[in-house]
């Protein structure tokens, strides 16, 4: 007779503080794909085990306090078998090592740093492309629009990640031939641009890159546009490929961002074939719908990163058959496949082990009208759904 | 008919039970003096019958009505106002503004400038420190301007807590004739005096307070000259 | 000379609460500083001790240059003072606020001989039996000689107390005085003002007569109590100032 | 580039944190009560803002005073909910009870409204001079806070209820014996200051972006700006705000902007030891 | 000091509360159950700490947290970039957070009241705001350790461990400290000061002598704890070592467990945190537990304004003796 067990997956969920949005939106993200694998009957295990999912979570409030007090509950208490990251680089740094003191494999999604993974961790797997190629793409996009294009100013927020993504793109624009004339932080609270804004017209700047989180960006954004200093090429981290950037109306028209996942993107069995690897889990489009249908709202890549950190575990434990840690740490070492999230494969270099490499960004901008907004995938070139707007305001 | 009548009132701080049943009526147009030992619980009596301190038993009547669960600014709106010991300024406001909120009850709006006049004809020296914050005055002055804020107050019957505490003896003599003076203009005062002697001198009537109770009282006169009394209660 | 105030003045803007005031001290005596409400004597004990520092003259303790320095600098030399609006630590026990004067006074007592210094003045003053309650607590009297107390516990070599009578009853005064007649027996100077007249006339030695900041009489009580300026500055008419110094006849020592 | 512009838009942001520190300076320095609410009700007043602009469509600046009586209301419930209890117990019971209420408000808010940030979506265009633009918005709120200050102003000093507002602070038992009834007193004062933090907080919705955490931001300045102008000066904190929107504009003029912090409470802890009172000297 | 002293049977209840709470998950192994009441004996380092300048002097500060943050810094810099090995690292946390102290007491002391509150908060964020800049300690990134460090110590498992005994040995030792300081001459120092300033200064307190020690004595123990949270958190970037939020809720953690007595700070530190914990680990309450816990706590503020202690002191005077 077939056995059944349930497989318990534990994290925190940020239900209050500064993550509170992204964190959601990737704890519905594993939700939907925890009540798709259930309602599909589970998996059955090589024994004939029917293993379904469920979940234990708690509030890690936006910051490390408690997270690993959290975790070693969730891994000692809880008996949760898998672990998911909490959202956020440095909460991912607290949990990994009470992960990996249990023995417990922990998929992070939302946790972009390249450095957790070079910390000696095995059990670690990123979904993200990591902080070091978020924003390059979008040097690789300027420079097919317009060669000319020869000063940047990358302005970023001054914490971990939107820092660790503006070294690794300045490092690349230099490497590129650019001339930087503008590499600026500014404070995580700031709502107020406008000196900033100053600075960035005195330096005169082809393009600006850089930004940070979504309210940052987007008040970024909006000052830049009411301030009516338009430089020809802006792109800004997190911010624009939310769907509700388009609320700042005109002055989100042209900007660029860098996306994990894009509903427009069509990945799916074709696109493995082409690419000669496996394709696994829903389409972009059934993702897209059934999250639609869950939610109510559009689908953001913090969404899709938490789906897709479930779907891995669940195409680990199909082909190790079994539950067995060490079995499933082998599968996911092996893995390079294609899912509606892009492809897949870690890192397993006893350096870097279970960095993101297969993985790579989209670059989206908002283009049409002021009040009908659409959101385009610019590049990389396969993945191109309309031709980038340049420069911004048109000439 | 006593416009102030206290009765059988109890009251204490905490589990300290310091008042014990006194009783004390005040004849309107009257000054009654209420003198006793340090820690008597003269103070004490003041603030429960301002509701400051909540009473444990007893009642309160105010030109016949029972207003022992008023509030301390519902009974200075009806013209019941005491001048605290330790004079309780508005440290931080200037003399006149001190002066000002002592107006504070409807009663007093009318005669406010008039009560202004007089306040400063009362005492000189508050007119020439007006601007100055209360909190810097010398220790006399600042009696001075907390009697001077309780007459703004219009009251219909004004206690004091130690009167002349502090004051240079030119300016008790003064004062006492000055009360005199309100008297005759219908004010009824009670005075809590240690300076028995001078208070017993200048009221109509007195009551003696021993451990928290009415021991004694009678008309001044007849306390002051017994000898009984003077050495037994009045430490003369 | 314990003391020697020369030519201070004290100006707050454009008030001048002291003009050049003068005067010297010898140990072992008592001097009453009397003058009229704001004439600036509470003043004059606060640039003594250091809470002011004078616009001009200086203040020489026991032959140190004390002007400008700081109060607990100059406690620690051995000058205590009570204050005329009592400043009680509230939530200390009236026995800790006695130990802090002990402990931190001339003697820079520790805590163990404190105690026993404190249980001894508290006993001399009568607070013995209020040692546990917090300071906040007492009443007003009560306050008044818990100031005394604390200054009396740092044993200081000179003593300044601020109205320590204003508020008793006249056997309180009485016992009061007792007390500051045994404090200036151990060899204590003590500068005091009152305003409570028999008291101040029946201790003194001298008095320092204060009106708008200047002195205007100095001597011994006789002296000054006849002195026209004093009685119109500050007794009143002649009348009442005789009707105000006589009870001192019947008074000494009629304790209960 | 012009140093002008950098000091116009410094001068322009430093009006309304002028006005979003007006309610701290008023409550702690009339009152005595650190209002640690006081960030969660500048982002209510954002979101009161909001919805009276996207739900009902009501033109910002009506909803801005819409959003000043609802602050009036809600400070008094506050007042009395939460506050009045503890006014008179000793050290810092009233800045805990404000913290719960900080909790409570951001705790509901999340769940309510999420952090997602919101917009209010509202232009009154922007004009060029010179060097300098100018948006219409920010010049608004710029106007509106003078007016508020001057009336608050008037209010404390000039009008018997402001000084009875000062005289329960200074002393409540004697405020109470001289007939004034200091618990409605209080109440109104609380009332006010938080008025006061609920309309910074619409005006501020009228040109950034804001999540319910967005207070907090706001807080931290206030604080600075009470010292600047001296705690309790409304006059002040006005001042202060523009001292402070003034260094924010013009340190990046001069030195990468991620210094700016550092410069701005550095100068603040200098200029707190040389002028303790603040820089006007603190009114109380 | 006397040692008569130390045996006020107030001070044993307390240190054998706290010993009891630090040895259940000892006895238990349990290591959800050490994490939990890790955090909360980190809380009653911090709170005892911040009492002696709280409690005791009256200074309220609102920044306490930027010598946890300091400590922390200066501690995994050595460690990280350094090669340091723990025990030399919490020392020097510590002894970091001490100097800064020092520094800052002679100049922010002179400040009084909320003025001195507001001077704490303008260092914590200028400290922050400077530590983003500051390269050597990583700048915004901050510093993260290597898996492989917690090696030397017997692994992971065994560095967890070895970093609670730690904190409970810390607590422990902090509460007799700020016993023995509450009953020693310093002490009552201290509390004059609290009481009035001036007045203390005119009885010949050397007030700011005796505020900068307790201003350093208040900021060591929080720089050594400092080290060890970070070190166990495996890394540190300014927002989190510099929350002023934390700080805050430090102060809420002193007040609620009674202000200036030595039990207090602690109790309300396990009152604190455990609330919190529950609240947040309860199915029930979980997904609204901010709210809640702001409930809980304001009606604490409200019927017991004193503290816990405060309140029990008051109550039953009596008991005073073995509640200091
Ligand atoms: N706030 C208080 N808490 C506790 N006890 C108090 C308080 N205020 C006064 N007492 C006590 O109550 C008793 C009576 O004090 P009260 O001030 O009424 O006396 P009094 O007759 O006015 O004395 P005095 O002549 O010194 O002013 C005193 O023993 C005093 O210690
Ligand atoms: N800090 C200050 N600022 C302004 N004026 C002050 C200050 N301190 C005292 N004064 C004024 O200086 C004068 C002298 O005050 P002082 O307290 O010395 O008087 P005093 O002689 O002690 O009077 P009293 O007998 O009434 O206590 C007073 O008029 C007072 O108003
Ligand atoms: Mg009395
Ligand atoms: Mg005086």
């Amino acid at each position: 007779a077939a056995q059944e067990q349930t497989v318990v997956i534990g994290f925190t969920a940020s239900q209050t503080g500064k993550y509170n949005v992204e964190s959601t939106r990737q704890i519905n993200g594993l939700n939907l794909w925890l009540n798709q694998v259930n309602d599909a009957g589970g998996i059955t295990l090589s024994d004939g085990t029917v293993v379904t999912f469920s979940t234990v979570f708690y509030d890690d409030e936006s910051n490390t306090d408690r997270v690993q007090e959290l975790y070693t509950r969730l891994a000692t208490e809880d008996n949760a078998d898998f672990l998911i990251s909490p959202y956020s680089s440095g909460l991912t740094d607290a949990s990994a090592i009470i992960a990996e003191q249990y023995g417990k494999i922990m998929i992070t999604t939302g946790a972009a740093s390249d450095s957790t993974y070079t910390k000696g961790y095995s059990l670690v797997f990123q979904t993200y492309t990591p902080a070091s190629r978020y924003l390059t793409g979008a040097l690789d996009l300027l420079a097919s629009l317009d060669e000319s294009a020869q000063r940047i100013a990358i302005v970023h927020e001054n914490d971990k990640f939107s820092t660790d993504v503006s070294t690794a793109l300045n490092d690349y624009a230099l490497e590129l031939g650019y001339e930087v004339v503008l590499f600026e932080g500014y404070d995580s609270g700031a709502t107020d641009f406008a000196p900033f804004i100053n600075k960035i017209q005195e330096a005169a700047p082809d393009a600006v890159l850089g930004g940070g989180h979504f309210q940052d960006g987007s008040t970024f954004a909006r000052q830049l546009f009411e301030k009516t200093v338009t430089p020809a090429f802006v792109a800004l981290l997190v911010a624009p490929p939310e769907p509700s950037f388009s609320e700042l109306g005109e002055a989100a028209l042209g900007i660029v961002g860098p996306s994990q996942w894009e509903p427009l993107a069509q990945i799916d069995a074709s696109a493995a074939e082409a690419a000669g690897v496996d394709f696994y889990g829903p389409s972009s489009a059934d993702f897209h719908d059934a999250y639609m249908e869950a939610f109510g709202e559009e689908p953001s890549y913090h969404a899709a990163g938490g789906y897709v950190s479930g779907l891995l575990l669940q195409k680990a434990i199909e082909d190790a058959g079994s539950i067995d840690t060490q079995a499933i740490k082998e599968q996911l070492d092996a893995m390079n496949l294609l899912t509606f999230f892009g492809r897949i494969q870690f890192d397993t270099t006893p350096e870097a082990h279970g960095l993101q490499i297969g993985h790579s960004m989209m670059y989206v901008q908002w283009q049409g009208m002021a009040d009908a907004l659409d959101k385009q995938i610019v590049w990389p070139p396969e993945a191109v759904t309309a031709d980038a707007l340049y420069p911004i305001g048109g000439e | 008919m006593a416009i102030l009548e206290i009765n059988d009132i109890s009251s204490g701080y905490g589990e300290v039970q310091i008042l014990w049943g006194a009783t004390l009526a005040l004849e309107p147009g009257k000054i009654t003096s209420l003198v006793g030992a340090n820690g008597a619980g003269k103070t004490t009596m003041l603030r429960t019958v301002m509701g400051l301190v909540k009473p444990k038993g007893g009642t309160v009547t105010f030109e016949g009505k029972n207003v022992s669960q008023l509030s301390a600014h519902a009974k200075a709106e009806m013209g019941l106002v005491l001048v605290p010991e330790g004079r309780q300024l508005f440290s931080e406001m200037t003399v006149e503004e001190n002066l000002e909120m002592g107006a504070a009850p409807k009663r007093a709006k009318a005669r406010f400038d008039a009560n202004f006049k007089r306040v400063y004809e009362i005492f000189p020296r508050l007119q020439e420190r007006r601007r100055q914050k209360a909190r810097t005055l010398s220790g006399g002055e600042q009696q001075m301007l907390a009697v001077a804020r309780g007459i703004m107050a219009e009251p219909k019957v004004l206690m004091i807590d130690e009167l002349s505490l502090g004051l240079a003896p030119v300016l008790v003599l003064d004062l006492f004739h000055t009360l005199q003076k309100l008297k005759s203009e219908g004010l009824t005062l009670l005075l809590v005096e240690q300076n028995v002697q001078m208070a017993l001198a200048v009221s109509d009537y007195g009551y003696v307070l021993a451990h928290g109770k009415v021991d004694l009282h009678g008309p001044s006169r007849k306390l002051i000259n017994d000898t009984h009394i003077r050495s037994a209660y009045l430490g003369m | 000379m314990i003391l020697q105030v020369s030519g201070v003045s004290k100006w707050f803007g454009g008030l001048k609460a002291l003009t050049d005031v003068t005067f010297s001290l010898q140990e072992g005596q008592i001097l009453g500083l009397i003058g009229p409400n704001g004439a600036g004597k509470t003043t004059l004990f606060n640039v003594i001790n250091g809470v002011y520092k004078p616009n001009e003259g200086t203040v020489t303790f026991r032959d140190v240059d004390i002007t400008g320095l700081k109060t607990y600098e100059i406690a620690r030399m051995g000058l205590a003072r009570s204050h005329q609006i009592v400043r009680p630590l509230n939530d200390l026990s009236v026995r800790d606020n006695v130990i802090v004067g002990a402990c931190f006074g001339r003697e820079n007592n520790a805590l163990a001989s404190a105690g026993t210094i404190a249980d001894e003045v508290m006993e001399f003053v009568g607070l013995a039996k209020r040692a546990d309650q917090l300071a906040g607590s007492l009443n007003i009297g009560q306050k008044k000689r818990l100031e005394m107390a604390r200054a009396l516990a740092a044993r200081p070599y000179l003593l300044l107390l601020d109205e320590v009578l204003a508020g008793l009853n006249p056997s309180e005064i009485a016992m009061m005085i007792d007390i500051v007649m045994k404090i200036r027996e151990r060899g204590t100077t003590i500068i005091m003002i009152e305003h409570v007249m028999q008291a101040v006339m029946s201790v003194s030695d001298q008095v320092l007569v204060l009106d708008f900041g200047k002195p205007i009489a100095f001597g011994t009580p006789a002296e000054v109590a006849n002195d026209a300026r004093v009685v119109e500055a500050y007794l009143g008419d002649p009348s009442l100032a005789a009707q105000l110094l006589a009870p001192s006849s019947d008074q000494p020592e009629q304790d209960d | 580039m012009d140093i002008l512009a950098f000091l116009t838009d410094g001068l322009l942001i430093g009006f309304v944190y002028g006005i979003a520190a007006m309610g701290l300076t008023l409550i702690w320095g009339v009152m005595n009560v650190i209002n640690l609410s006081h960030g969660s009700i500048i982002a209510l007043g954002m979101f009161a803002l909001y919805f009276l602009f996207v739900s009902l469509g009501i033109n910002p600046y009506i909803g801005v005073v819409i959003v000043a009586v609802l602050g009036l209301l809600l400070g008094m419930i506050i007042y009395a909910v939460a506050i009045h209890r503890v006014i008179n117990a000793p050290h810092l019971s009233t800045l805990l009870a404000t913290f719960a209420v900080n909790m409570i408000i951001i705790g509901l808010g999340t769940t309510a409204f999420s952090t997602s940030p919101r917009n209010v979506d509202f232009s009154l265009g922007s004009a060029t001079v010179g060097p300098v633009t100018l948006l219409g918005t920010r010049v608004v709120a710029a106007l509106a806070s003078v007016l508020i200050t001057a009336a608050l102003y008037f209010f404390l000093y000039r009008t018997t209820l402001g000084k009875y507002v000062r005289a329960v602070t200074d002393n409540r038992a004697a405020a109470e014996l001289m007939g004034i009834p200091s618990a409605r007193v209080l109440a109104l004062s609380f009332g006010l200051g938080t008025m006061l933090a609920a309309v910074a907080g619409g005006l501020i919705a009228t040109f950034f972006p804001f999540t319910i955490l967005s207070g907090g931001t706001y807080e931290l300045k206030s604080f600075v700006i009470c010292v600047l102008g001296g705690v309790g000066n409304p006059l002040g904190a006005l001042f202060g705000g523009l001292i402070l929107g003034t260094f924010e504009g013009i340190i990046p003029y001069f030195l990468p902007t991620s210094w700016v912090p550092v410069i701005e409470f550095i100068l603040f802890v200098v200029i707190l030891l040389v002028r303790p009172t603040g820089l006007l000297g603190a009114k109380k | 000091m006397s040692l008569t002293k130390l045996r006020n049977p107030g001070l044993w209840i307390t240190v054998i509360a706290v010993l009891l709470l630090g040895l259940w998950p000892i006895v238990t192994q349990r290591a959800s159950t050490r994490e939990e009441i890790f955090t909360v004996l980190l809380s009653v380092v911090l709170a005892s700490s911040l009492n002696i300048l709280l409690g005791y002097t009256g200074y309220v500060s609102f920044g306490h947290i930027v010598f946890f943050g300091l400590g922390g810094y200066v501690g995994l810099y050595l460690i990280i970039v350094q090669g340091w090995s723990l025990w030399p690292a919490m020392a020097a946390g510590g002894l970091a957070a001490g100097l800064l102290a020092l520094l800052l007491g002679q100049a922010i002391l002179r400040l009084r009241g909320s003025y001195f509150a507001l001077a704490t908060i303008g260092i914590n964020e200028a400290m922050r705001a400077f530590i983003n800049n500051f390269e050597p300690f990583g700048g915004p990134t901050g510093l993260s350790l290597n898996f492989q460090t917690y090696n030397a110590y017997g692994g992971a498992a065994n560095a967890l461990w070895l970093i609670y005994y730690i904190v409970l040995i810390l607590a422990l030792f902090n509460i007799v400290l700020s016993y023995v300081v509450k009953t020693s001459k310093f002490g009552l120092g201290l509390m004059a000061i609290r009481e009035d300033e001036d007045a203390a200064e005119v009885m010949g307190v050397i007030t700011p002598r005796s505020k900068t020690w307790a201003y350093v004595l208040s900021a060591i123990l929080p720089g050594v704890v400092g080290v060890l949270f970070f070190f166990k958190n495996g890394n540190i970037e300014p927002p989190q070592a510099f929350r002023l939020h934390m700080s805050i809720e430090l102060l809420v953690m002193v007040m609620l467990g009674g202000f200036g007595t030595v039990f207090g700070p602690a109790l309300g530190a396990v009152g604190y945190q455990r609330l919190r914990g529950l609240l947040l680990t309860s199915d029930l309450f979980k997904n609204i537990q901010l709210a809640v816990a702001g409930l809980l706590l304001l009606l604490i503020i409200l019927f017991i304004p004193a503290g816990a202690v405060g309140w029990i002191r008051r109550r039953f005077p009596i008991l005073r003796r073995y509640l200091p």
